[in-house]
Order: structure tokens, then C-alpha cells, then sequence
């Protein structure tokens, strides 16, 4: 591999043991990948707070937990600097950052949480805690090099802004954010974003739980390895919720990291640029019917009380709080329901100062920040027989938990009825 | 006893050997694996309960969302690590699980030497992370 | 009868009065709203009042607010011009020109331009496509 | 122009007095601009400015029943809750903007009180249809977003939210985002403030749209904010082009369309020292306050202010004005109480051009910001312009070079 000078000073140690170590990793990493270069990386989403599978590491010494776990290392090497070219912000932790009681966690969770997110921010993270970083600005420009833990916003800025970055990992977007580099490889690399499989959308697509459920569609077609579609169709009125909507749904049911829409996204202005001259691998049609397919599995089928309603997964924007307090302005949730919407806390200070956190107080409902019901885990969803989704990756992750719960996934409007009944009725499945 | 060998890209390097683990479907990273003993939680792994620790684990490359590295690397800090892995076809989250654990690893096979349809569970692998080298008995063979 | 020349409408209506020539953009924030007088310094204009006249320049320039305050504090004290011919229209000013309802035209017959001079008591029709200078 | 049935229902009144008056409105600019259809939008950005007019017409919507389709991001006007409990603004001044506040809270704008909504809060994808206005904003999104949107005015892009259309013309069809201009900086661009004075040069770099190159390969959003906020200070610019940067200018010739440039403008370290020396007020003066965000702050900013300011007292006031989310941000990053102790104010949903800085009043400024020194003149405030660390050590010391 080639190393500039700078590079290779920091692998000679010339800036310190940690920068050291992650430009080791990120060697290393190259090396496997058989890349021959590495590329600068000017913004990063690093996964800080104290994350239940952290526990493996019986410590209570951060820095020790963090080099064990996030350098792979065996001393104590501490985590007090990153790259100052790197704009880098926290990614969701296990716990929200102003309250614990409400998620059903102890004071003692909370404050080794609040001590691991500190020690991030002394090294020059931006605290934020959300999975929507682009809901404060962190939003890469087209070609820039960036990491992140959230295969949902690796494929939209591949696919939507232009800008590079693999599905690496969370020890990766450490060491990157560190040494400022990332082995050049892959979507890193102009000729490897080329679309391979051609995916014509027939099923007409209106709210962005359709889109959603697109993602969904594909994941049951596509292949199981990295591949690249470009999907084409008579798509309308087509905004920024229903495209994060769709790409975080793909992430999750593929291993896609890049997804072309013609007339859409900058790469793909037509079919044939959204190739660049390749062949398509394989072409299928997405109808109506395998939108209503995908969404079956998704949604139980059991009628009755509904325990908890959880609206914003990926984290709520403005306008998105702005339509669930328009909603809710006047009605009260059902006793005994636990209406949670989750956002980013600069966000829900904006709905604070435009009333819509008080609408939504009032009718019973509470905004959280900095984390999301599957992250929080078994502590919080244990309580709750009956869950109510409007997200995909929500309702589906709460499935692979150990835990008996009926989950139900629906838009946010049925959703919010649900709330306000405090019952799951039939009519509340999604449907055309 | 038959022995067959096959050869890719060696990329970390150290000989080990061990029983082989083979996932041809992969196993998902995030909540697929208990980090404490290695043990596979995957529903839909037919290698569910098995546990990677000291094995020479054989999957097409990594599965679901970009935290898949994680939970290898705490099965590393938690002592429960696979001797060695083989990828049929490397992709960036496997390539960071490797410079995480650290422990021999050969990729990119071709299609007619594919690790996950030429080693099945129980066999006996030799792998050389140096060479790309990997010495298969198959364990129907063998007494 | 005065002599007629063709022109395009960007705001409805009729107005007549006396012509104002501006070889400068004009910016409605930098005119004194009590008297209709360009105070921007250097103007083509400057010190002279666009109250109740036709006012004939290339376009408006500044920031997206500008025009319409400008406007509407002339057009509350009656000294807003009564109709404008513009050159270059562009959003900011053919907006601000509709909403105080002050009828503006452009694409006007090049002669025009060789024709009028400031005193000229000008006619826009720009419901029907022309100004008349009687 | 062509309208669909509801389009023409809307302008019928239909849908009440209030949109068919900003159909009314949208539909004569339409035909303006010959435009031949309606076309829908996603997002858009209304440039308050708590000026009367502004306030006028809201109000006029408003009370004549118009709502916004299309929820809007709004621009500052000043922090009621800071300048009305300190006493800086009048009884009559704090209604206005009190006023401003109701009206737009009822059209169903969302009050983010911020210029900069295409860094964060409001941000469009590439082709996607909006209608912004604020003057920096429109160059950012056609730009670097390669979204699309016309350079609304304030009134106009209201009047899009409610209607949720936008005539069909300019900067909305593909054969008018082509570069006419090759702008070759040959200027050293050390820091986001050159951006500042890159985007002053609009008298050299004339009408039209320009194509940058020479620029560095890293371009922050800092630096892409002040470029934008400049050009549409020193003239009027809907989009630029950054070749091999931006999304529509992969390359120079893309950028033309694969036309040749009608003009080439050379931009050099002699023109930006030029520039700045006739807009700034002389240096080597005392100082009374310095003034940063305009446009809006980011945290990296802030933080950077704070970072040189840590443990030291100022001598003058410093403001720094930001988004209400910034804010929040910085407060939870310890960024807000070590400004604080060092004297400094950061004060969200603000702008400089308001009256809450009445007590500023012919007194002497320095600011990074060509933009901010521009506006405010007219409120008697007068600025020395230099580069951010120059501002700082000003505050500090009391004297700028």
C-alpha cells in the first residue's frame, strides 16, 4: 500500500500512540481489502454512549473499554483526540440524554452513559446522538469522503448526495475519525459505483411507509451480496422523509450500500448513466401486490390493547414533529398508552420553541432524544405486551429481541389513532 | 482420507489449524452472535447454539447492518475468537472484523474454490493467512 | 394621439403619469419613503423623487426582502411610482410589483426607449401590451 | 400558462380567499416569465425579515384564511425572549416582531428563525423542486444541493408554500443551469474567509452564472455558505457551478453544457485584497463590538471562537448570532458557558439587520462578514471587515490592525 509522508509519520508514531494504533487498523484494513491508497475523510458518525454489548469488557475504566473494544488492543491506549479536518458526531446511544426513569433505566446506567458520551465529546466529538446526523448539518457533498456507523446514512450519501463511504464498521468510524483516513476502496472509488441491477417500479408509491416497504420489496429480490441497484418508475412528489424512509429500509433488509433512483439521484439522470456502460446483472419488477407482500409479515394480526406507540425511527426531522402535533392538537392518548417520539435534541429544542412540544405533552404524548426503543433494549420494551411501530427497522429489530411481544407496524397516522384508541383494530393495518 | 486444497488471497498472516465452522448464508453481526461465549443466536442459522470460539469459521462475507464487526471484536476482547476465517469474496465490514480480531484470514476465492460450498462443518482446515493456502480433510474420511 | 409601442405585461393594470429614465438598477430600500427621492449615493437618479411617476430602468437589485419593504413603505405614503418599465425582470421585483399592485411591463419595442426622456407623460396599458407616450 | 383543475380551483377560490390571492400572485409571475405550467414543490424557505411589508402581507393571508401546504423554514428576525427581557428593543418593536411571530406560526410555517436552513434544518436532494428565498440560501441549494429553486422572494416563496407550485421557468428547466462565466481563482484560498470576499467580486465576475475552478478539493459548508451569501451581496446570483466540486459540474465542460464560457473572469490574491480594502472601514482603530453569523453561525464556528477565547477576558462585546438549534448544541458542548465567561454572547433566531441593536448605533464594528457590514449600515453601524482571528484577537485586545 502506498502511504503519503503524513500518513506514514503517523504510522511511525510521529502523532502519538492512538493515532498510532487506529492508522494500524486502518492499514490493516486495506490490506484485506487489497487497497492500494487511503482516502481523507472530512466528516464521520462515531457510536459513543455505553452500548449494552460493550459489557463484554469488565471495566470501569472507559478508555480501557473503549481500546479493548474499539482499537482492539490489549494496553490502555486513551481516546482523547481525533482528526481536527474530521467533523465527527455521535451516533444514538442506549440511553436518552436528559432522562432514564421514563425508559425504565437506572441512575447508574445513565451516568456511565453520560460519562462515556463526555469523554467522546473531550476528544472532539460533536454530541448529537442520533442516527439522522443530517438532522444537524452533518450532510457529506458529492465526492466527499465519509464514515459512519448507520448503514442507513452510509446509502444515503452514496445514493443521494454523491458522497463516498463503504459499510465499514463501528471500530472503523473510530479510526477513521482518528487518523482522518479510510483505505480507498469500493465506493471510495469512482469506477465501483456503477449501477449492477436494473429494478423497474411499477407499484404506485404515495406515503413514505410505500417506500419503506419498497426497500423491503427489493431486499426479498436482490442478491445477498453488495450490489448496486437503480430503480426506475413514474415516482411522485418524492421527498427527503420518503427517500430516508426507503433507503434505511433497503440497508437493513440488504447488503446494499448504494442505490441509484433515475431522475433522482446525481448519478443517475437516466438508466444507461446509472451504468456507465456495464451490464445489468439481473432486472426485475416491483408490482403493487410485492408491496403488499413485503408489508404482511411485518404487522401481527391479533386485535387488542395496545401498550406502546413509538413515532421516529429514523430520528423525527421538524416538519415530521410539525404533522404529529398538527394531528394530535386536541385529543388526548388513551390511558395506560405510552406515546414516544423520538427525535434529535436541537430538534426538539425547535419544537419546543414553536409549541409542539406542548401539544404533543398535552395530548398525553413525550418527544425523547439521543436514542430509539430497540437501543434502549429489553429494559424498556420488557413492560410493553403490545408495541406499535411506524417504522420498519424499529418493528423488525423489536422482533429479533427475546422477548413475546405483539409489534405492529403502520404509518404514523394509524399509528397515532391506535394511541388515541389505546386499541389495535384491523383498520389500522397499512393499506392502499 | 481426502484432502483437498484451495487457495485465495492471503491477507492476514499465521498458520493455524482447527475444525471448521461453515455459514454459507453468513451470520448477521448485530445481535447474531453472543459476545461473551461466541454462541450463534441467528434464528435462521442452521449453526444456531454452535459457537465460534476456536473454530476456523467459513462464511461468504459479512450480513446486515454496518455494526457487524462489533460483536466479532467483543467475541475477541471476551477470549471467545475464532482461530481463523475464510471469506469467499471480501467486502468492507468483513475486512474490518478481520484488522479487529486480528487472526489469520483468507479471502477472495474463486467461484469453483469457494470455501463455503467446498468445507462443510467438522472438517479438519489448515490455513496459512500468508500464502492463501488452505489444507481441507474431510472429515467423512477421516476415523 | 401620442405614438404607441408594444410591451409585455408582468403586472395588470393602467397607470399614467410623468416618465422617470433610471440607467441604474434600483434598489426600493435606498429611496426616502416620506418623499419618494433616490438617496442611494452615486445614483443615476439620485435626488430625484419617483413619487406617482412612471418609473423606466433595467431592474432591482438586493437581497430577497429589500424590494418589497421598500415598496410598500413608498406605496403606504401615496409615494410609490405609479406604473414601472422594466428590462430584466427577475422574481424579487416582478413579486413585489404584483402584491402593492403597481402595474409593470417589460419587453417594450426598442424604439421606445430612443423616444422618451424624463417629463414625458407616459400611458401603461399593460392589460392590453402597450405604453403611449401622448 | 397551463393550470391543472385544482391549480385553477385554487385561483377560483376554492380553497379560500387567502391561496387564491397567492395564486393570484404566482400565476402572474408565471406569466411574466412566460412560464408554461405549474409545477409541485417539496420544501421551502421564507425569508421573514419582521419588516412591516413582511408583516403586512402575512397578516393578509392570513386573516383572509390561507394555511401552508408546504410548510416553510423561516429566517431570523430577533430573539424576542433575549432582546425584550434586557430592555433592547422598544414596546413597539417587540410587537411587531411578536406579531410577525403569531402570523407565521399561524400560515404553519415551522419558526426556525434561522438563514442557513440548507446547512441543517432544511435540507433539499439533488433535483428536487423548492422555492427559497433568503439570498444566500438559493445559490446553496441549486449549487451544491443541485436542487432546484427560481430567487424567490420572501412574498413569493410564501406564497409557494401555500399553494405548494411553482411557476415552470429559470433555474427550474436544465437548459438554464449551464455556466456562462469560467471564473479562474488564482487567489490563495486559505480560509472560509476568502469565500467571503471570492463571493464580494460580483462586479467583476458580472451577470450570469459562474464556474469556478481553481478552488481547493476540500470546500467546507462554512465556506460554501459564505460564498453564496456574498455573490448575492454584490450582485444577483441564482447558481454557481464548482467544477469537479459541485454535482452538476463534474467537470468544466459539463458545466458549460458544452458551450464555450462567454466571459473569463481571472480572480486573484491583488483582486480580494482590493476588494476588501473598499469595503472595510481603515483599520488600526479601536473597536466596539464585534459581530459574527451572518449568515448564521455553525458550531464549528462557535467552537472555534471558543476555543481561542477559553480562559480570557474580552475587552468589547461579541456577538455571535445563530440558529436556535446551534444553540442548543452548543450549550450541551460546554461551547456557550466558556463564550460566556469570556464575555461573548451567542443568541440565536437573530439577524443583524434588526432593531434590537439599537444600542450599537453609530458606533464601530469588526465582523468576518462583507454581508453583515453591508445591511446594518443603514441602522449606523459601521464595520471593519477581516478574517474570523483577526476579528477575535480585535474583541480582545479592543484595537484592530
Amino acid at each position: 500500500m502506498r502511504l503519503t509522508t503524513e500518513e506514514q509519520a503517523m504510522l511511525d508514531g510521529e502523532k502519538g500512540r492512538l493515532v498510532q494504533t487506529a492508522m494500524e487498523n486502518i492499514v490493516r484494513y486495506g490490506q484485506v481489502l487489497g487497497a492500494q491508497e487511503l482516502c481523507k475523510i472530512t466528516k464521520a458518525t462515531v457510536f459513543c454512549g455505553a452500548h449494552h454489548y460493550l459489557e463484554v469488557c469488565d471495566s470501569e475504566d472507559f478508555h480501557e473499554v473503549f481500546t479493548r473494544l474499539n482499537l482492539a488492543r490489549d494496553e490502555v491506549i486513551p481516546f482523547d483526540r481525533t482528526s481536527p479536518e474530521c467533523y465527527i458526531q455521535s451516533c444514538v446511544a442506549a440511553c436518552d440524554q436528559f432522562v432514564y426513569e421514563p425508559l425504565n433505566q437506572t441512575e447508574e446506567f445513565f451516568k456511565k452513559n453520560q460519562y462515556y458520551v463526555e469523554e467522546a465529546r473531550k476528544a472532539g466529538v460533536t454530541v448529537v446522538g442520533s442516527c439522522s446526523p443530517y438532522l444537524t448539518g452533518w450532510i457529506p457533498v458529492r465526492g466527499e469522503h465519509f464514515v459512519t456507523t448507520e448503514s442507513g446514512v452510509t446509502i444515503l450519501g452514496n445514493s443521494l448526495w454523491g458522497a463516498c463511504c463503504n459499510s465499514d464498521g463501528i471500530e472503523a468510524a473510530f479510526w477513521s475519525s482518528i487518523c482522518g483516513r479510510t483505505p480507498k476502496w469500493g465506493y471510495h472509488v469512482q469506477e465501483n459505483r456503477h449501477a449492477t441491477h436494473l429494478v423497474h417500479v411499477e407499484a404506485p408509491l404515495d406515503s413514505p411507509i410505500e417506500w419503506e416497504l419498497l426497500g423491503k420489496a427489493m431486499g426479498m429480490r436482490l442478491p445477498v451480496t453488495v450490489c448496486t441497484p437503480v430503480i426506475v418508475g413514474d415516482f411522485k412528489e418524492v421527498d427527503f422523509v420518503k427517500l430516508k424512509s426507503f433507503f434505511t429500509a433497503l440497508a437493513i433488509t440488504t447488503n446494499c450500500r448504494m442505490c441509484h433512483i433515475v431522475g433522482i439521484t446525481p448519478e443517475a439522470g437516466t438508466v444507461e448513466m446509472a451504468f456507465g456502460g456495464h451490464e445489468v446483472e439481473d432486472e426485475f419488477v416491483i408490482t403493487q401486490e410485492d408491496i403488499e407482500n413485503a408489508y404482511q409479515p411485518l404487522c401481527d394480526k391479533t386485535e387488542g390493547k395496545v401498550d406502546l406507540v413509538s413515532l421516529g425511527c429514523p430520528h423525527y426531522d421538524i416538519h415530521q414533529i410539525k404533522k404529529t402535533a398538527d394531528y394530535l392538537k386536541g385529543k388526548k392518548v388513551h390511558p395506560g398508552v405510552n406515546l414516544m417520539v423520538w427525535t434529535v435534541y436541537p430538534v426538539k429544542a425547535m419544537a419546543d420553541l414553536n409549541g409542539y412540544t406542548r401539544i404533543i405533552e398535552e395530548a398525553g404524548g413525550r418527544i425523547y432524544t439521543s436514542t430509539c426503543p430497540v437501543t434502549v433494549g429489553e429494559t424498556l420494551l420488557k413492560d410493553y405486551p403490545s408495541q406499535v411501530y411506524d417504522s420498519l427497522k424499529q418493528s423488525g429489530s423489536v422482533r429479533s429481541l427475546p422477548l413475546e411481544q405483539n409489534v405492529y407496524y403502520t404509518d404514523m397516522y394509524r399509528a397515532m389513532e391506535a394511541a388515541l384508541t389505546g386499541q389495535w383494530k384491523e383498520e389500522y393495518r397499512w393499506k392502499k | 482420507m481426502e484432502k483437498i486444497i484451495l487457495r485465495g488471497r492471503g491477507v492476514l498472516p499465521g498458520i493455524v489449524e482447527g475444525t471448521a465452522l461453515v455459514c454459507p448464508k453468513g451470520i448477521t453481526g448485530w445481535g447474531g452472535i453472543d459476545p461473551k461465549t461466541g454462541e450463534i443466536q441467528d434464528w435462521d442459522n442452521p449453526n444456531k447454539g454452535r459457537t465460534i470460539q476456536n473454530t476456523i469459521l467459513v462464511m461468504p462475507g459479512s450480513k446486515g447492518s454496518n455494526g457487524w464487526s462489533c460483536y466479532f471484536g467483543a467475541a475477541r476482547a471476551a477470549g471467545c475468537a475464532p482461530k481463523g476465517w475464510l471469506f469467499s469474496a471480501i467486502d468492507s465490514s468483513a475486512a474490518v472484523a478481520s484488522a479487529v480480531m486480528q487472526i489469520p484470514t483468507i479471502v477472495d476465492f474463486d467461484k469453483d474454490e469457494d470455501p463455503c460450498s467446498r468445507i462443510e462443518n467438522g472438517d479438519y482446515v489448515r490455513m496459512d493467512g500468508t500464502t492463501g493456502v488452505v489444507e481441507v480433510t474431510k472429515s467423512s474420511q477421516r476415523q | 394621439m401620442g405614438k404607441k409601442y408594444s410591451c409585455h405585461k408582468i403586472s395588470e393594470g393602467t397607470a399614467k403619469g410623468e416618465a422617470l429614465v433610471s440607467a441604474d438598477e434600483i434598489m426600493f430600500y435606498l429611496i426616502d419613503p416620506q418623499t419618494g427621492v433616490v438617496i442611494e449615493p452615486g445614483h443615476d437618479i439620485e435626488g430625484k423623487s419617483m413619487a406617482k411617476k412612471i418609473l423606466i430602468f433595467p431592474g432591482g437589485k438586493g437581497s430577497s426582502v429589500v424590494q418589497a419593504d421598500g415598496l410598500y413603505q413608498l406605496n403606504i405614503r401615496e409615494n410609490a411610482p405609479k406604473g414601472m418599465i422594466i428590462q430584466y425582470p427577475e422574481t424579487v421585483l416582478v413579486s413585489s410589483a404584483i402584491i402593492m399592485e403597481i402595474p409593470m411591463v417589460d419587453k417594450v419595442d426598442p424604439q421606445f426607449y430612443e423616444d422618451v426622456k424624463d417629463g414625458d407623460t407616459i400611458c401603461i396599458d399593460a392589460d392590453n401590451g402597450f405604453i403611449e407616450i401622448l | 400558462m397551463y393550470l391543472t383543475q385544482e391549480q385553477q380551483d385554487m385561483l377560483n377560490g376554492k380553497y379560500g380567499k387567502g391561496t387564491a390571492y397567492a395564486m393570484k400572485i404566482q400565476a402572474a409571475i408565471g406569466e411574466s416569465f412566460g412560464a408554461e405550467r405549474m409545477v409541485p414543490i417539496t420544501r421551502a424557505h421564507v425569508a421573514l425579515s419582521n419588516q412591516e411589508a413582511d408583516l403586512w402581507f402575512a397578516e393578509k393571508l392570513l386573516s383572509e384564511g390561507a394555511r401552508c401546504r408546504v410548510a416553510p423554514t423561516v429566517n431570523p428576525g430577533f430573539c424576542l425572549s433575549y432582546f425584550k427581557n434586557r430592555h433592547m428593543v422598544s414596546e413597539e418593536e417587540a410587537s411587531l416582531m411578536q406579531r410577525t411571530h403569531n402570523a407565521y406560526k399561524g400560515l404553519g410555517a415551522v419558526l426556525t428563525y434561522n438563514c442557513t436552513p440548507y446547512v441543517a434544518t432544511n435540507i433539499p436532494n439533488f433535483g428536487e423542486i423548492t422555492a427559497y428565498s433568503e439570498s444566500s440560501a438559493t445559490p446553496y441549494v441549486n449549487s451544491v444541493w443541485g436542487a432546484r429553486s427560481n430567487r424567490e422572494g420572501a412574498n413569493s416563496a410564501l406564497c409557494a408554500a401555500i399553494t405548494g407550485y411553482v411557476p415552470e421557468y429559470g433555474l427550474l428547466l436544465d437548459e438554464n443551469r449551464r455556466g456562462n462565466i469560467l471564473v479562474e481563482v488564482k487567489a490563495d484560498m486559505k480560509s472560509d474567509f476568502q469565500y467571503h470576499l471570492l463571493g464580494y467580486m460580483g462586479r467583476k465576475i458580472g451577470n450570469g452564472i459562474p464556474v469556478f475552478t481553481g478552488l481547493p478539493k476540500h470546500i467546507g459548508p462554512e465556506a460554501l455558505t459564505n460564498l453564496g451569501a456574498q455573490l448575492n451581496t454584490s450582485g444577483a446570483y441564482g447558481m454557481y457551478h464548482i467544477a469537479g466540486f459541485t454535482p452538476e459540474a463534474p467537470d468544466v465542460k459539463t458545466a458549460f453544457g458544452g458551450k464555450e464560457p462567454e466571459r473569463i473572469v481571472e480572480i486573484t490574491n491583488e483582486d480580494l485584497e482590493a476588494i476588501l480594502e473598499e469595503i472595510s472601514l481603515e483599520g488600526n482603530r479601536e473597536i466596539d463590538f464585534a459581530m459574527f453569523g451572518c449568515p448564521h453561525f455553525t458550531l464549528k464556528q462557535a467552537k472555534h471562537i471558543a476555543d481561542k477565547i477559553e480562559g480570557k477576558k474580552l475587552k468589547k462585546e461579541m456577538w455571535i448570532l445563530t440558529s436556535y438549534h446551534v444553540k442548543e448544541l452548543a450549550d450541551r458542548m460546554g461551547i456557550t458557558e466558556v463564550l460566556e465567561q469570556a464575555g461573548a454572547v451567542i443568541v440565536p433566531d437573530t439577524c443583524p439587520d434588526q432593531p434590537c441593536w439599537s444600542h450599537l448605533k453609530g458606533k464601530v464594528g469588526v465582523t468576518e462578514s462583507p454581508k453583515c457590514a453591508y445591511y446594518p449600515k443603514r441602522r449606523g453601524m459601521d464595520f471593519v471587515i477581516r478574517d474570523l482571528d483577526t476579528c477575535i484577537e480585535a474583541a480582545l485586545t479592543g484595537e484592530v490592525e
